[in-house]
């Protein structure tokens, strides 16, 4: 969607502003926005479903970290694929699922994107080219280099997004994923969102290397560190690193240096890490904030325009919640419907 | 149940009898120690390791990194080399990631070098669904590993057995599986302080019976005893079989009772192919118990599909009391 | 036997069946394509990919690293996204490398997301003992991926049905695991030339008789139809089902035949405990076919140990044509 | 064994001599290339065995390899453990094993290490700290990390070695035991025994990098590239790990570039390398050859020396075949004994 605006950038302020105002017009910059103010309601819309029991299992929550999910996928096409995570309602949003199938898949109803049998860990809309939230920790990853090589094969021209997080880094699929993307030179680019913790173990605890794109030259692909929470330096870096996968050059690895302002999930006390490294993160490097601000600068947008935004995704927030109310629930006489495709 | 059990009083819910047989197996043992992912500063992903790391510090409660494949070759390592290693996987699906340690390396090793090296491994694998978590994070695996030659692999069912269980696990030379069950973790029921074991191998006649013969592992089996109770009501009488031990199997247990009641259901959570009742089913019937036989062998065990998100979906998907009464009733009546 | 096999005159080893139903699929559909570890210019640990190498090209009989998690996600990432691969595991037992993706994502992929996708990945599985390779070489873990749904499951037992389940696998839209006993690929037998293909889900009598119903599985339909050989001398009619598919199990075909010799064993290599007999007991006994039954259900299964490398050992370790003699003459003459 | 030479070396040609000759004496040296002959001419007696169909199966053999093998395990004791791989005749023996006992494995016997059930995938020798060659590629990796943790746990003050091919370091094993040892400074030394091939697939084909040790990056753990057919530098640089190792620094990467004269095992059609690579490899750098030179040269060994090592090693594996041949069969009645530990 925003990326077919690709080719009619306005550049606005000339040659030395950021990537993303060089690259994509006002209309996409602020449909970025909008993705990013989308996310975060989703979020606390379904933290707030959950919370009255309208939502049961679990979730787990991207607020904090909805920079990298829209700076990755702004110039993405629906036929281009993401493989992503638990953490995924951010990626799913980002590539341009509807709120309201979202919902309702949460609240295990048939017009969720799943028909009910997902749920948040699994969400999916593979009409926009989300293969899907993964359980598995890692599990994604080889998916992705799959579907690459598809891409490959096929001459789609398409790109393939591997989403995963910091934690995941260190299980074997990594390796074998990134290897082998690597030798086949496959159209993939790995993005791993570090937001510090996997669960409560802390990227110094777990993970033998400072950045996790250190393990880039393991595959002699290029490793890209970026400020996570810049939607701008996001974009550039995924500009970059696709322009190489289009041209048959290989896969790359961006690390998003990001962080989760809620717990793990919902079951999480909190005690692995301080209130003050929370709140710092909250008040000096939110995402939208800084956003915000620099789109005022530059004049893609006023207050006034940002406060229309935040009340139409309210709008289009609440509406999703009230279609996923009033949908139905599976029956359960179909329980054993989707195990296998349903042959003529 | 045991007589233990009577004398009983303090109660305690599986997953403090399960942290408290791990810290009594610390403080007797210094080769003791746990691994896994988040078992520290978090607890566990279910707190079952709960404070431990502060009562043993972080040297005897490791945190792994997500390496379920090297976290549980690592377990193997230590074991074979002469510590106790306890690790926790943090959901039973991600055995998936470690089968290959498990199954080629954990329960092999001891036979591959003609009986050089033993391997005391304890794995412990959250497990079974109800928690709305939807199909990676709901499986019931136990009968993968309990097909496995080398291992040994329990399904506790209560507080008392979990604790006994576990630490006769820990004391086991060889490498002991321990499917816990997600939904049992808040049970209480009564748990004799200090150390105990409950053997490895022996199943529970948790309640006798005539009329029919449910042998149940793990959460089953209270909804078995469930419905014991509700068809006692209708003077059906039940006798309801703990596994409690997948492998090695307690046959006998099985087919004295089977030769009292002449009928057998078993009732599980897998999935209902090539599950534990499958197991159970054969096992009697090709016994000397087969000749007492008056009716089929019922299985009720999980629906043929993934878990599914949706909680009524979820529910269907495995047996529930209103089901066990039900066919217990039309296999006692020949309404079958 | 079908029809087919009777005006087929033309003989392949089962390895040349499965590389020419390979052959075949990728003329027909460019999307198929294999992928495995040295079944390129090696041909495959045991040749069965052969020259394919030189006649498709390695972009579509791909070398894979030696990744088996990697690989099998892959080959479902590709399978998701429109392709149609082959995968190749070198032996069954690396297959525990690779449970993750097998169980986790590509059975229940199509579950999870409601049916918005399918998984039309195939995966090879050379299994069995019998080779000398010893305990991390021999496996028949059929019966893990026999419980999980979302899979289809089979052991083809003949050179016709290699090649006619292969070509029904890679046309099925979801997930189809295939044990081939590595004993098997030199075994030759009458195959028609072209495509064609054997129904998967479909069992077959490959012996009718009238006192003793014997299900079996891969090698073993060879050995238990050459017990039943042996024992028609002794007057002994025995009927041999080659199951062929482990899952979606073919009930009626069973059922049908223990309806007329009401007898019934079971015989695969796999350890006894939890193999495929367990279900196929189990089936049986809560079938209408219970009633007809005059004998325990018996189940030659393998030993409940890894496989030992000491041949005669291992020869030990699963069932034999003398066991299988013995065992059938005991069940059908009541010496049980 | 000889790792108790090691403080009374006696430096015959002064400081600028390679490391082994500074830091071995003589006999220990000698008893290095008659180990080195002992794994050849072991290799060299199971393939003909193999050929009469005394032994059954299949074998990896390492000729051509012996001195990685050998300059790794010069310095360890019998209380320094191993993991060994389905390459691993050569690492038992250079750990110290009984060729006789080897062979009786191989033949099946109950006077085998594995009293017959494991042959020549799972020779082990726990007695000289072999903890087992393993049949799963890469499944020593973590085990070996295991040890090492007991090593750390216990201050036993060992060190443990982890063998592995070039094939190996692709699978997630690999990673997610090296990732373990780092960040847990464990006294593990993680060996490549790089021979250019994993089965028919060359390094270039599965591997995104040139070179194994190029990984130890993504661990930050040093990595060191030797000419593994050089026995002075295979033991250097193991000599360097295994300090580091004892001090609690952490794991090393070493990587030993090799060559395996031989196919990968009894079913290879060798397609996938050239005549003219295998002839350079072993007339130009064959490790025996080169050792003895070397020790020719410094004055440890003249012709007469090194024929008399070969003349007792041929005497030593004729007399090992010997053995296993007259040695007994497991009983048939025993084959469920050793899968669970016998308890009082
Ligand atoms: C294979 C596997 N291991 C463990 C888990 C449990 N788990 C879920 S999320 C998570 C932490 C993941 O950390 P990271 O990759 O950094 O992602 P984040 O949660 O920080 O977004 C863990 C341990 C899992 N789902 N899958
Ligand atoms: C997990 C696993 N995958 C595949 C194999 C089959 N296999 C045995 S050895 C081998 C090649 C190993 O290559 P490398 O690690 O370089 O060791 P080398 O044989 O060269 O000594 C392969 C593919 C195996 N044994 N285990
Ligand atoms: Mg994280
Ligand atoms: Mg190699």
């Amino acid at each position: 969607m925003a990326g077919k605006a690709k080719n009619g950038a306005e550049k606005p302020n000339g040659a030395n502003l950021p990537f993303l105002y060089r690259h994509y017009d006002h209309e996409t910059l602020r449909g970025a926005l909008r993705k990013m103010h989308l996310i975060r309601q989703f979020e606390e819309g379904a933290e707030e479903s959950y919370m009255r029991g309208l939502i049961h299992g679990t979730m787990h929550l991207s607020i904090g970290q909805e920079a990298s999910a829209v700076g990755i996928c702004l110039g993405l096409t629906d036929e281009d694929q993401i493989t992503s995570t638990h953490r995924g309602h951010g990626h799913c949003i980002a590539k341009g699922a509807d709120v309201s199938r979202m919902f309702a898949e949460f609240f295990g109803k048939t017009t969720g994107y799943c028909r009910g049998r997902g749920g948040s860990m699994h969400i999916a809309d593979v009409s926009t080219g989300n293969l899907g939230a993964n359980g598995i920790v890692g599990g994604g990853l080889p998916i992705a280099v799959g579907a690459a090589l598809t891409a490959k094969k096929t001459k789609s021209g398409n790109v393939v997004v591997c989403f995963f997080g910091d934690g995941a880094n260190n299980e074997g699929a990594f390796h074998e994923a990134l290897n082998m993307a690597a030798i086949w030179k496959l159209p993939v680019i790995f993005v791993c969102e570090n937001n510090g913790y996997g669960m409560s173990t802390s990227v110094e605890r777990a993970t033998a290397v400072k950045n996790i794109a250190d393990r880039a030259a393991a595959y002699a692909m290029p490793g890209v560190i970026v400020e996570g929470n810049v939607v701008s330096d996001v974009a550039q870096a995924m500009h970059e690193a696709t322009e190489r996968a289009r041209k048959g050059e290989g896969p790359t690895l961006i690390e998003c240096k990001t962080y989760r302002y809620r717990g793990h999930s919902k079951s999480d006390r909190n005690r692995y890490r301080t209130k003050e490294e929370i709140e710092e993160w909250m008040t000096e490097r939110d995402p939208i904030e800084m956003f915000e601000a620099e789109l005022q600068e530059l004049g893609v947008i006023d207050m006034a325009g940002i406060e229309a935004i935040r009340a139409d995704v309210a709008r289009e927030i609440a509406e999703g919640i009230e279609f996923a109310k009033e949908s139905p629930m599976p029956d359960v006489a179909n329980l054993e419907k989707y195990v296998y495709t349903e042959q003529a | 149940m045991d007589a233990i059990i009577e004398t009983a009083t303090r109660e305690l819910s599986y997953a403090q009898a399960i942290q408290e047989a791990m810290a009594i197996a610390m403080e007797r043992d210094e080769r003791v120690f746990l691994m896994g992912e988040d078992i520290g500063v978090y607890g566990g992903a279910f707190q079952v390791t709960g404070d431990l790391v502060e009562r043993f510090g972080p040297e005897r409660v490791m945190d792994t990194p997500i390496s379920e494949l090297g976290g549980a070759g690592v377990a193997v390592g230590a074991a074979v080399t002469g510590l106790r290693p306890i690790f926790e996987f943090q959901f039973s699906d991600f055995a998936t990631l470690a089968m290959e340690q498990i199954v080629n390396q954990a329960a092999k090793m001891r036979y591959m070098l003609g009986g050089a090296v033993s391997v005391p491994v304890v794995m412990r694998f959250p497990a079974g669904s109800g928690t709305g978590a939807a199909a990676q994070h709901s499986q019931s695996l136990e009968a993968w590993l309990g097909h496995v030659p080398g291992l040994k692999v329990i399904q506790p069912a209560t507080p008392h057995d979990a604790k006994g269980l576990l630490l006769a696990a820990i004391e086991d030379p060889d490498p002991v599986m321990i499917f816990e069950h997600k939904l049992l973790y808040k049970m209480k029921g009564p748990v004799p302080e200090g150390h105990y074991t409950v053997p490895i191998g022996k199943a529970d006649v948790r309640r006798e019976g005539r009329d029919l013969t449910i042998v149940a592992t793990s959460i089953m089996v209270h909804k078995a005893l469930e419905a014991a109770e509700t068809l006692s009501g209708e003077g059906i009488d039940i006798e309801v079989i703990d596994l409690r031990t997948v492998r090695p199997m307690d046959r006998q247990t099985v087919i004295d009772s089977v030769r009292k009641t002449s009928r057998l259901m078993c009732v599980y959570e897998a999935v209902k192919t090539l599950g534990i009742g499958a197991e159970v089913s054969a096992m009697i019937a090709e016994s000397e118990a087969f000749d007492y036989l008056d009716a089929p062998i019922v299985r009720l065990g999980g629906a043929e599909t993934p878990i599914p998100y949706n909680p009524e979906l979820e529910k269907a998907t495995v047996p529930q009391v209103d089901g066990i009464v039900q066919a217990a009733r039309d296999l006692v009546t020949g309404a079958r």
